[in-house]
């Protein structure tokens, strides 16, 4: 179990700015375009568990996250990439890991992110009906 | 004939985990059991218990440190007296969750918890602790 | 609890029957539902609806104080409160490079597997009572009295301990507490032979749960499961081994694994859990040095961004920080394991019997204030 | 005394009747009590809890308590509900399982008991003619026709009470005390095979000098499985189950109903205490009693060892878990049933064991 390296992530995502953040915890910012990508090269590499997907609201656009692990030896990959506050949308990550589903499910009912071609976008924590997206720093309550 | 032994064992570990699970259960029938009777017997609590907090106002400053720190805002500085100046916290108990920040954080030590957990009332400001209450809680609990 | 809208006898399609299990329901253990479709005993289809006893903690985080935080935190699971502060705490730690000092370090894993234990007993409880042996829920009730005895005397309260700071723990070990610890653990120990005897030596519990394959390790894996469940499938992954995190890489454990990931093969993990963190327990209050147990520093976290994890009685408790040099975090994303088990449900459930859900749900011990927030 | 009376013959057999048909209900009631309340104590004690320690002394006056309060509730009956058979079905049920305590030899039990009091009041002597649980030559077969009733009445109380919870385990209710019922007959015909009575009281006569469990262990374990899933104890209590389904077929009942029907379930549960005693355990025999308890050596001996399996049934439910439907329905079909044939085959030839042994005549 050798500790990962900024290069040995920047051989998996060569268009990523990459910085350490704690041992053997790394975070990638990406381009858009290669959002799923990144995700099927960083399965292939051998981050094949899926943490969690995420976001956050900063205020003139929103970041997105996943987060990834090797389930054998360590290492733990974020991998975040901008996209428009206003029209939040970015591809899902469900044909890549089954698990992303729920996760993204979340990250829509929160922070009201669209998650392309995840077919059961519902709101899962807050009510059907509810208004608005909690997260969202301009969300009055 | 490995069969034969295949079902043999089977059997066996039927019959033989029913009769060590009815012994399990049979066993506890004559052992000391550890509960209590609550009423007439209570339970005594540790040291470092957080029960209902309060305030020996002979040590209180009135610096209002833990109105500050208190997460769910449930204490309220208040005039010790009509026209004095120094302060005393109030404390909503509706409110506290008894986590004892402010007592971490209370410079002269003048806040602390009891061991009373039993404060009850018919009314929701029965449970509020105004400046009187809140300097003997041991004398609110509930006998 | 009865879906009004579609009840049994005017169905359109007869051969099916949809029963909402929950929000209130004996084995849900928390306010959950679990709409099911059932043909004849055979579950034909599942959706989980959660969300009953969401408290908005991650937004509660972003109003808050870096230190006022770790007291919300254990109200996120209140069997294994320790986790979920230490979780946090971490992530601070490692945005501000924080040092702990080793004594601390020390007490944290005695806190942790002590909860571990206390937990794994809730789940010996409730999954007793979900398969029908309401004298397991007893006994595991019992034992954990015991041991939460021990985690009041160190922490000053039962379950919503508080006992985390940056830095280091909030309080020292008080006078006898390792004659105490010792007790319990004697106490605990005594009684595990009797729950092997009443579960996974006793026939009718292997022939109700043998059969229940939850998952394979490649399915577990795509799911992103974590934790006892994972290790049932075979799959030789603790973060305390794999990502060792306070003075576990100085400890000797074993990890148990299953063989198939059924639900005899979680049962069988969690036992063996609970005696591993006996030993972990017995070995830290040998081997604590003495010195400071808390390092205070100003809580200004700087600009950044941590994400740290804790390998919790259910899997990997995940806590993603982002910070703006305030004294309150920009954003605190909590990964919840139990949300990740119960929410691959309709992925699991598939042609299994009705009477095997509860045992699925059981083995799944999901604790809902973490799965809500 | 009551002899005296010079009745005609057949109002003289209707009295005899409804005398010992109220004291066997009666007594039915008061053991059903005594079971809930062992059952609540000694599942205690297994589970290191207290049970009922209040109302009375050890909280004995508990089950009347709880009575009280059911009786005194109001009878909720589901806006969905068939609301005559809703209200029918909790009477049926328990009527049904009440009919088994006049073939079983409780009026015999109590009878004989008072007979202690014979040196005090010598008239007490003329009761045990009043006996008629000996007069049914086929109380097996009626047991039997009885037992097999229930599950109708249950799957239809699951269906008119118009809830998914209450269908499902009507259903499971009716697979499995339906397929249980065929290897408790052929169980029961080998206890006949043995003994070529129907009548109790010849059953417990021929084991003078050795018991049936004896003679056929197998029968006794089937037995004691079968009677407990006929009883709907655990680990067959699949059609209750309260962590599945909630209460199963009973979720909608309350009140009075409930008390009936939980009044039916533990009846039959003690009905099979003292079948097994008295097929397989020799009834009331054994040494007699010294002094003046002699008369009541016999009931003694019967509600020792009916009070021994209660005790069992309730250690049972202890330690195992609930089986699963699928399960139980294959157990009962490719092993109890197979299972019971061989047994069938076991006793004829341990029959002409024991016979040329001269241990049964």
């Amino acid at each position: 179990m050798s500790e990962l390296n900024v290069e040995d992530i920047k051989k998996i995502l060569p268009y990523a700015e990459i910085y350490k953040i704690y041992k053997n915890k790394f975070y990638a910012k990406i381009p858009k375009e290669n959002w799923i990508d990144s995700a099927r090269r960083l399965k292939e590499a051998g981050f094949s568990l899926l943490i969690t997907v995420t976001g956050i609201d900063r205020q003139n656009f929103m970041e997105v996250n996943y987060i990834c692990r090797r389930p054998e030896g360590n290492g733990l990959v974020i991998v975040g990439t901008q996209i428009d506050r206003r029209d939040p949308r970015i591809p899902s990550l469900v044909n890549v890991w089954l698990g992303a589903h729920f996760h993204e499910r979340e990250t829509f009912d929160l922070l009201g992110i669209y998650f392309e071609g995840n077919l059961d976008l519902r709101r899962i924590l807050l009510p059907e009906d509810w208004v608005g997206h909690p997260l969202r720093k301009d969300y009055k309550w | 004939m490995s069969r034969v032994r295949e079902i043999f064992n089977a059997v066996y570990r039927i019959i033989y985990g029913s009769l060590l699970a009815t012994y399990a259960a049979t066993k506890y029938l004559f052992l000391r059991r550890p509960t209590i009777e609550y009423p007439t017997q209570t339970i005594q609590f540790t040291e470092r218990y957080r029960g209902a907090l309060e305030v020996d106002d002979n040590l209180c400053v009135g610096c209002g440190i833990c109105a500050k720190v208190c997460p769910n805002t449930c204490i309220f500085m208040v005039p010790y007296e009509k026209g004095n100046p120094a302060m005393i916290p109030e404390i909503d108990l509706q409110h506290c969750m008894y986590c004892g920040l402010c007592v971490d954080y209370c410079p002269p030590g003048a806040i602390y918890h009891t061991h009373v957990v039993k404060i009850v009332g018919f009314k929701r400001s029965d449970l509020y602790l105004s400046q009187e209450k809140v300097t003997n809680v041991q004398e609110l609990e509930y006998k | 609890m009865v879906n009004d809208q579609q009840t049994s006898l005017e169905s359109k399609d007869i051969r099916t029957l949809t029963i909402n299990v929950g929000p209130q329901h004996p084995s849900t253990h928390g306010p959950m539902d679990i709409v099911v479709t059932i043909e004849g005993e055979t579950i034909i289809g599942a959706d989980v609806k959660l969300g009953y006893i969401h408290r908005g903690i991650e937004k509660l985080c972003e109003l808050r104080n870096f230190f006022q935080i770790p007291v919300y935190l254990n109200r996120l699971c209140y069997v294994s409160g320790m986790f979920w502060e230490y979780g946090f705490v971490k992530a601070v730690e490692e945005i501000m490079n924080q040092k702990v000092p080793e004594r601390a370090e020390w007490l944290r894993v005695i806190a942790c597997e002590l909860t571990r234990i206390a937990s794994h007993m809730i789940f010996f409880a409730s999954f007793g009572a979900d398969v029908g042996n309401l004298t397991l829920y007893s006994w595991g009730i019992r034992d954990r009295d015991r041991i939460i005895d021990v985690l009041e005397l160190l922490s000053g309260q039962r379950m919503t301990f508080g006992y985390f700071r940056v830095g280091g723990v909030r309080y020292d070990v008080p006078v006898g507490f390792e004659d105490n610890i010792e007790k319990s653990l004697r106490y605990v120990e005594s009684h595990l032979r009797d729950y092997e005897r009443l579960t996974v030596e006793n026939p009718v519990f292997i022939a109700r749960t043998e059969n229940i394959i939850l998952a394979d390790s490649s399915k577990a894996l795509e799911l992103g499961w974590t934790g006892p469940l994972l290790r049932a499938t075979g799959l030789k992954r603790d973060l305390r081994r794999d990502e060792p995190y306070a003075v576990y890489d100085t400890i000797d454990f074993e990890i148990p694994t299953g063989k198939r990931g059924s639900v005899l093969d979680t049962f069988y993990v969690r036992i063996e859990e609970v005696k591993e963190s006996i030993k972990i327990v017995r070995q830290a209050i040998k081997r604590i040095p003495s010195g400071p147990f808390q390092h205070r520093a100003l809580l200004y976290p700087p600009p950044g961004i941590g994400y740290a994890h804790v390998e919790d009685s259910r899997g990997e408790c995940g806590y993603m920080i982002v910070s703006d040099g305030s004294p309150k975090p920009y954003r605190v994303k909590i990964r919840s394991p139990a949300y990740v088990h119960v929410m691959s449900l309709p992925y699991i459930l598939k042609g299994l019997k009705l009477a095997d859900l509860y045992a699925v749900i059981g083995a799944i011990d999901p604790c809902l204030g973490e799965i809500d927030r | 005394m009551i002899t005296e009376l010079y009745l005609p013959p057949f109002l003289y057999d209707i009295f005899k009747s409804a005398v010992a048909t109220i004291i066997a209900i009666v007594f039915t009631l008061l053991n059903v009590i005594i079971f809930i309340y062992a059952e609540r104590k000694v599942w205690a004690r297994s589970m290191q809890r207290m049970g009922p320690t209040y109302v009375g002394k050890w909280g004995s006056l508990q089950l009347i308590a709880d009575l009280i309060k059911l009786l005194s509730k109001e009878i909720i009956v589901p806006s969905k509900a068939n609301r005559v058979a809703f209200l029918l079905l909790p009477i049926l049920v328990a009527i049904v399982s009440l009919m088994i305590a006049i073939i079983l030899p409780y009026d015999y039990v109590v009878f004989y008991t008072l007979q202690i009091f014979q040196p005090l009041i010598p008239s007490v002597s003329y009761l045990t003619k009043f006996v008629v649980s000996n007069s049914f030559t086929a109380g097996l077969f009626i047991i039997y026709v009885v037992l097999g009733l229930n599950p109708v009445l249950i799957l239809l109380t699951g269906w008119v009470s118009n809830n998914k919870y209450t269908v499902v385990g009507g259903f499971r209710a009716a697979a499995q005390l339906l397929s249980f019922e065929i290897p408790l007959l052929v169980v029961i015909a080998s206890v006949v095979v043995l003994t070529n009575s129907l009548n109790l009281y010849d059953i417990v006569n021929m084991q003078q000098k050795v018991w049936f469990v004896i003679v056929a262990p197998l029968a006794f374990i089937l037995f004691l499985i079968t009677t407990l899933a006929e009883g709907e104890r655990t680990p067959f209590d699949i059609p209750d189950a309260e962590s599945e389904i909630i209460a199963g077929w009973n979720t909608e009942y309350s009140a009075a109903p409930y008390a009936l029907l939980l009044m039916g379930m533990y009846a039959r549960a003690f009905f099979s205490a003292t079948l097994i005693a008295i097929l397989f355990f020799g009834g009331w025999l054994g040494p007699t009693l010294p002094g003046f308890l002699a008369p009541f050596s016999g009931p003694f001996w019967l509600m020792l060892k009916t009070y021994f399996f209660m005790i069992l049934f309730i250690v049972i439910r202890a330690a195992f878990p609930r089986y699963r439907i699928d399960q139980l329905l294959s157990l009962n079909w490719t092993k109890l049933l197979p299972l019971s044939i061989v047994n069938l085959i076991l006793v004829v030839i341990a029959k002409y064991i024991v016979l040329s042994l001269g241990l049964i005549s």
